[in-house]
């Protein structure tokens, strides 16, 4: 049951549902949802093969790096999407069509 | 083992289930709530791979910081009126304008399938690979590599975080004309 | 002993900080930063003083060095090697030469504080007097010529700038000028040199010059016909004739009298003069080998005889002073040439320290009648006891009399010289040589008393001047240099003896011969297999029994035909001999002229009109260089110059040029019309608008749409790594 | 794993003997299973004891503030109104669930669970005596801080939920408060992970002593006002008074539980309640020497000794439980903006302070404390 390949299954699985979360929804805040679960997928891939394939600790680093990133992007994203609906009042992610103002 | 094989079958239902729902769900704070709960089914994977750490970090990160900047965020963008419509089966792709876009979206399935066939033939070696070692701290180990191999990369992030802190704390605030 | 960067490098910094810190904050310090120059400069005193300790003293024999390198420059890539090291090159010379320097720098800086005091530019003064101190020790430290060139250059600069010190006289900026002018043309020489060994060493290290020497590297050799080791001999000794002011470029240093009388006495007497010296016996093997030694003697002799006929006629104070410097660098440089290596190398010492002293003095005499006129002076012993007294000693040590330093070096010159141009076998005719020499000494045991008596002894002429002067008291600052200096002009100090020759013994023999046994023409042969250490390792070597230098004689005499041991000593004892009665003369008769008045020095000067007249004027030196070189040959160049601007360069290059332009423009035109316009310009907007057509479809502005295209292209490109593996 | 209920518990001679039994009985090894059922038991004791703490907490509430306003308080129900949590009790489950009509649902029900759930994780590493810990996991004390952020998600949820007002503006006030709150009460324990060398609550307890100056309250001066730097942050995080601005009921009628009623407010309540027993649990845990013992306990018989140590460790806390009360019932209210200004301004530069100095401390005196330094060793 606990195996290399339900992990990776697991991974991919979650990297899908981030990419049709980010495919499928108009919202700006379900975009970076889907980033979430697309850099989870990738954190826990990280893990996986720290703990199967090279039997050391660099993918964990790899995995905390990921979370750091994470949480800088979401922090600035989510700014961005704060003004962004002061300015436009939505955030419909097809009306983010101008570079100024 | 047997608290491992539960721990795991637990977060990876957690995991699934969650990220479906996140998927098919209508309302914007409930997907928010269902990442909360991937997230926490993903934590529970790291634990089961010895990785708890990185697992504990998840949830400290994730669910102390973006979720709930993520939960602000949608509450303070509207996020309740926001309910996508007309989401089921091929509707929930959205229209992306012309024919051509729907030819190009059908070769990428074609290749999809494709690349599917072959994972799936790929299967049973991933399976094979059982991993039964025992549980050691990584936290002495983490912390010796942080700051020795991975220094530069550490003082980076730090170097990373205060930007984004101070981005987006300038970004967030109204401009002074605006605010009358 | 660990010879280490922290007990060698000190020396250097010591006054260099101190130049950094006072030109900076100088102005901020209390009393302008002065204990803080004469501080640093007896701290490297103090440094300075365990080395030559440690080498003279302790244990080191005479061909001990201390040989320390890191990377300065490294641009090697490839097979081309291109690389300087900066080091440290300790002997025994340099030990004795760094203990000099420190320690008159130091007795000169304390001076300055008396002299200078209330100048406006007082904490200026100081602030060259520390660069120019470090420069001299970094010079004297250096382990290659480069790096010595590099200082040498500093030095010429705080020369240049301590000249034209007082540049609100037209004479001081012009004197500086000279200075810095006349000085280049032997530096460019240097540079030549400097190259001309790097061309065949491919470094400019000492040890590694003298290894190349010794494995004849220098031979097959040429440029423009001569021998490379000639020609890098030579252009290396006009350095020296540039920087220790020998003939023909000898006009600068009267003039460098401008400057303030204890820089005079620092870097116009005592150090910078003295390193031209110190180059050319570092570089000793090569001219050697270049056989330039006859051309050096006859330099050093010609400067020695005529400086000091033309010291006869001065009347200003330091101008006589300055010529007998020339004279005595002369001397040092016929020292050289005629293979004298360690007496010429004592003679620099010895020189160094009386000469200092002499213008110390002059510069108290000076400041307290405010005039350098001699004529206006006389009587002045009562005024200035002290004064006087130190005069007085360094004045017997120029002259050569018998227990003073001045005799035992320039008498040992002598006798190698008579020997050289008498008993070594060669042609008669150098003979000359040691006649100017002692040509030269007469001459100067006469201009120095001449310039004792009319200064110190007889009546005021000038009563004004002589009420103006006040009585002399003991001022530390003032008076402890000049005790110092003037007590170091016995020459028991360097030989031990009272002559000079060991016949009259104070120390043990050990202890008496000390300067000749240490100091040594380096030979070549040693440095074949050397070793260079890296900074901050310890040094491992062995201590090294005390051993005598390999010595022909004991005079150090390495010239022609080194192997007479009986004609050396004939030679030296006539020498002495002849020097002693040739001292004493010319003593004497400046005494019957100057005291006694038994005739009228105008006697003489209307017997010898022409020559008076030709002395007067310095032999037309400057006259010919300003007149004739500089005018006339400028005048040739600039109708030269007026040729090739009108001529040629209007002509061929201006308006050839705008015909070139012409055709350009015809040629750019088409281009532009036709390539530029119709098929560029044009030609873009049309493929533009071709691509349009197809990336309209891509650019939809949506961004899931290009999350879509994203997918394909990777999952194309994993499809893809199938085929290839 | 080491040193957790379940491996205390199956060390035990009797015990593993029946296990032992059981598996040739069944026919395959049961220790597992075991293990599994008795750390679900433990969970299950500790969860009900916490939450009878927290019951009676309510009680204690209303005892202690009627003796300092010099009333009476409940003493009615059974003597001294002892029983009066389980009445209280019978009270909320009769009541009746009422839903608002605009709320979001889903939210609303799930809001209460994810706050009991935030509190209740935190048992899973509270160290009660040297052996009677669920899992001495090796990051107990990040995992404590980052499973307790779960209570912040509960608040926000259940104030967004209600849509209404008051919960609002309760939920988003309870969020931001907990979340900066978070910043000092994690640098400062960082402090004391640095003394101890470890995370595990097992490592920090085991470094300290029984007597007050092996303690790391007095290891140096920095820990010293470390303690009071997590204290104080540690109530502002459990929306205790004088920080209760959340549920301020002169402003926001009841904060962010405006609109639950019955058992969903009990769970509330149970949460918070418990959050400062477990909050005061870890002061103990870190600060005042857990459940040390002033004596060598190596060679005494294990569980008195346990007992003991429980006792102790449970004496500690409910001091420091008291000592929350009596703040709530004498302090005033802080207003909103100080709130902030006194975590971003003051309590995070000096925990960050206390970082610096306990770092410097350690390498300064080799780790040594104070009282060592003073009384030799």
């Amino acid at each position: 049951m606990i195996s290399y390949g339900s992990y990776l299954l697991i991974s991919a699985f979650l990297f899908v549902i981030g990419l049709i979360i980010m495919m499928a929804r108009k919202n700006i805040v379900a975009i970076l949802l889907g980033i979430e679960f697309i850099l989870n997928s990738a954190a826990l891939s990280f893990v996986t093969y720290s703990k199967f394939i090279t039997k050391n600790l660099d993918g964990h680093i790899f995995a905390l790096f990921i979370i750091v990133i994470a949480a800088a992007e979401a922090a600035v994203g989510l700014a961005i999407i704060i003004r962004f609906f002061q300015i436009k009042e939505t955030i419909h992610i097809d009306e983010a069509t101008e570079l100024r103002n | 083992m047997l608290f491992l094989n539960v721990l795991f079958g637990v977060s990876a239902v957690l995991t699934i289930a969650s990220s479906l729902l996140c998927v098919f769900t209508k309302n914007i704070m409930h997907a928010c709530v269902y990442l909360l709960g991937a997230l926490l089914g993903v934590a529970g994977l790291y634990m089961t791979l010895g990785a708890d750490f990185v697992a504990v970090t998840q949830i400290m990160v994730y669910v102390g910081g973006i979720v709930i900047l993520m939960l602000f965020a949608v509450m303070l963008t509207g996020g309740k009126e926001f309910v996508s419509k007309a989401q089921k089966l091929l509707n929930l792709v959205p229209l992306m304008g012309n024919k051509w876009t729907f030819l190009i979206a059908s070769l990428a399935s074609l290749v999809f399938a494709g690349v599917t066939v072959q994972l799936y033939f790929k299967l049973p070696e991933f399976f094979k690979t059982v991993d039964n070692t025992e549980f050691s701290s990584t936290v002495d180990e983490l912390g010796k590599l942080l700051i020795t191999d991975h220094l530069l990369a550490f003082e980076l992030s730090s170097v990373l975080l205060l930007g984004a802190l101070v981005g987006a704390a300038i970004i967030a605030r109204p401009r002074k004309e605006e605010v009358k | 002993m660990e010879y280490t960067i922290s007990t060698i490098a000190p020396i250097f910094i010591f006054p260099f900080m101190a130049f950094v810190v006072n030109a900076f904050f100088g102005r901020k310090l209390p009393r302008q930063g002065d204990w803080l120059s004469v501080g640093a400069i007896f701290a490297s005193f103090l440094y300075t003083l365990r080395i030559f300790g440690d080498f003279i003293f302790n244990k080191f024999s005479t061909d001990y060095y201390v040989h320390k390198v890191f990377n300065w420059i490294d641009l090697s890539y490839g097979d081309q090697f291109f690389k300087i090291d900066l080091g440290i090159y300790i002997d025994n010379m340099t030990a004795i030469m760094l203990l000099m320097v420190t320690g008159v720098a130091t007795l000169i800086h304390l001076f300055s504080t008396w002299y200078m005091k209330g100048d406006e530019r007082y904490g200026k003064f100081f602030v060259y007097l520390s660069l120019f101190t470090s420069a001299m020790l970094g010079l004297v430290l250096a382990d290659n010529l480069l790096l010595l060139f590099v200082f040498w250059e500093i030095m010429g600069f705080c020369s240049y700038s301590l000249i034209g010190f007082y540049y609100e006289k037209e004479e001081a900026g012009n004197a500086s000028l000279k200075a810095f002018m006349t000085t280049r043309i032997g530096d460019v020489f240097l540079l030549l040199g400097i190259l001309g060994i790097w061309s065949v060493v491919g470094n400019v290290n000492y040890v590694d010059i003298y290894a190349a020497i010794s494995q004849g590297l220098f031979e097959g050799h040429t440029v423009m016909g001569i021998s490379l080791a000639s020609f890098a001999a030579f252009c290396v000794f006009m350095g020296t004739v540039g920087k220790s002011a020998q003939v023909p470029l000898q006009v600068w240093l009267p003039d460098a009298m401008m400057g303030p009388t204890p820089c005079s006495a620092l870097i116009h007497a005592a150090t910078m003069v003295a390193a031209g010296v110190y180059l050319s016996l570092r570089m000793y093997p090569l001219m050697e080998l270049g056989e330039v030694t006859h051309i050096i003697a006859y330099v050093g002799a010609i400067t020695a005889f005529l400086a000091a006929t033309i010291a006869l006629v001065q009347t200003d104070i330091k101008a006589v002073l300055a010529f007998s410097t020339i004279s005595q660098l002369g001397y040092m440089v016929l020292g050289i040439g005629v293979g004298s290596y360690n007496a010429a190398f004592m003679h620099l010492i010895t020189h160094a320290v009386f000469k200092a002293c002499l213008f110390l003095s002059a510069g108290s005499v000076i400041h307290s009648t405010h005039t350098q006129e001699m004529p206006e002076m006389g009587g002045l012993r009562k005024k200035l006891p002290i004064t006087f007294l130190a005069m007085l000693l360094c004045t017997l040590a120029i002259a050569g009399i018998p227990i003073f330093s001045g005799f035992v070096s320039k008498d040992r010159i002598l006798g190698d010289a008579l020997y050289w141009g008498l008993y070594a076998g060669q042609n008669k005719v150098h003979f000359i040589v040691p006649m100017l020499g002692f040509g030269g000494a007469f001459l100067t045991a006469f201009y120095m008393f001449r310039m004792m008596f009319l200064t110190f002894f007889g009546e005021p002429k000038d009563k004004e001047v002589y009420e103006h002067c006040h009585h002399e008291h003991f001022e530390f600052n003032r008076t402890l240099p000049l005790i110092i200096l003037a007590a170091l002009t016995l020459g028991v100090f360097y030989s031990g003896s009272l002559t000079g020759q060991g016949e009259i013994k104070i120390f043990p023999r050990a202890a008496q011969e000390w300067f000749k046994i240490l100091v040594a023409a380096p030979e070549v042969k040693n440095f074949e297999s050397y070793t260079k250490e890296k900074f901050d390792f310890a040094d491992t070597r062995e201590e090294k029994v005390w051993e005598k230098a390999h010595y022909h004689h004991q005079s150090g005499y390495a010239g022609v035909n080194p192997d007479n041991e009986e004609g050396i000593h004939h030679a030296h004892i006539n020498g002495a001999v002849a020097s002693v009665i040739i001292a004493f003369s010319g003593v004497l008769l400046a005494f019957f002229l100057y005291i006694r008045r038994l005739m009228s020095p105008d006697f003489f000067v209307n017997m010898l009109k022409p020559l008076h007249r030709l002395t007067t004027h310095r032999y037309y030196f400057d006259d010919f260089y300003i007149g004739i070189l500089l005018k006339k040959g400028l005048l040739v160049f600039n109708n030269a110059l007026a040729f090739l601007d009108m001529g040629i360069y209007d002509r061929i290059a201006i308006d050839g040029w705008a015909k070139v332009n012409n055709w350009i423009y015809r040629a750019s035109k088409w281009f532009d019309d036709v390539i530029v316009d119709s098929i560029a310009v044009d030609g873009t907007g049309t493929a533009v608008n071709l691509f349009n057509l197809v990336l309209r479809v891509l650019q939809s502005g949506k961004i899931q749409f290009y999350f879509v295209v994203l997918i394909v292209v990777l999952s194309g490109y994993i499809w893809s790594l199938n085929f290839i593996s | 794993m080491n040193s957790t209920a379940a491996t205390f518990f199956t060390s035990i001679e009797a015990v593993n003997q029946a296990i032992v039994t059981l598996s040739e009985k069944v026919g395959f090894n049961t220790l597992p299973l075991v293990s599994l059922t008795i750390i679900l038991v433990m969970a299950l004791i500790l969860t009900l004891v916490v939450a009878t703490i927290g019951g009676y907490g309510t009680y204690a509430e209303r005892k202690i503030s009627a003796d300092i306003q010099a009333r009476i308080g409940p003493n009615r129900v059974g003597p001294y109104g002892l029983l009066q949590p389980l009445a209280d009790l019978v009270k909320l489950l009769s009541k009746e669930d009422i839903f608002p009509m605009a709320a979001d649902k889903f939210l609303f029900y799930l809001a209460p669970f994810l706050a009991i759930l935030g509190v209740f994780s935190t048992l899973a590493v509270l160290p009660i005596a040297s052996g009677l810990i669920l899992t001495d996991l090796n990051v107990g004390v990040f995992y404590l801080i980052a499973i307790s952020s779960l209570v912040g998600v509960g608040v926000f949820l259940g104030g967004y939920a209600s849509n209404s007002k008051w919960s609002m503006l309760g939920g988003m006030r309870g969020a931001s408060q907990i979340i900066s709150y978070e910043i000092p009460v994690t640098i400062s324990i960082l402090a004391v992970t640095l003394i101890s060398g470890g995370m595990s609550f097992g490592k920090i307890v085991g470094a300290q002593g029984g007597l007050p100056h092996q303690w790391f309250l007095l290891h140096n001066p920095f820990t010293f006002i470390g303690f009071f730097v997590f204290f104080v942050g540690g109530l502002a995080e459990t929306n205790r008074a004088p920080f209760d601005l959340p549920e301020a009921e002169s402003e926001l009628v009841s904060g962010y539980h405006t609109e639950y009623t019955g058992m969903r407010f009990g769970l509330f309540a149970l949460a918070e309640y418990a959050e400062v027993f477990v909050l005061c649990g870890v002061a103990t845990a870190l600060f005042l020497g857990g459940y040390q013992l002033p004596l060598d306990v190596t060679n005494l018989p294990q569980i008195p000794v346990q007992v003991i140590q429980s006792v102790v460790f449970v004496m500690k806390s409910l001091f420091l439980y008291y000592v929350v009360i009596w703040i709530r019932w004498t302090l005033p209210r802080i207003r909103v903006d100080r709130l902030m200004s006194i975590c971003w301004k003051y309590l995070t530069p000096l925990a960050i302070f206390n970082l610096v100095g306990v770092s410097v401390w350690e390498v300064v005196f080799h780790g040594q404390s104070l009282a060592q330094l003073i009384l030799g060793h």
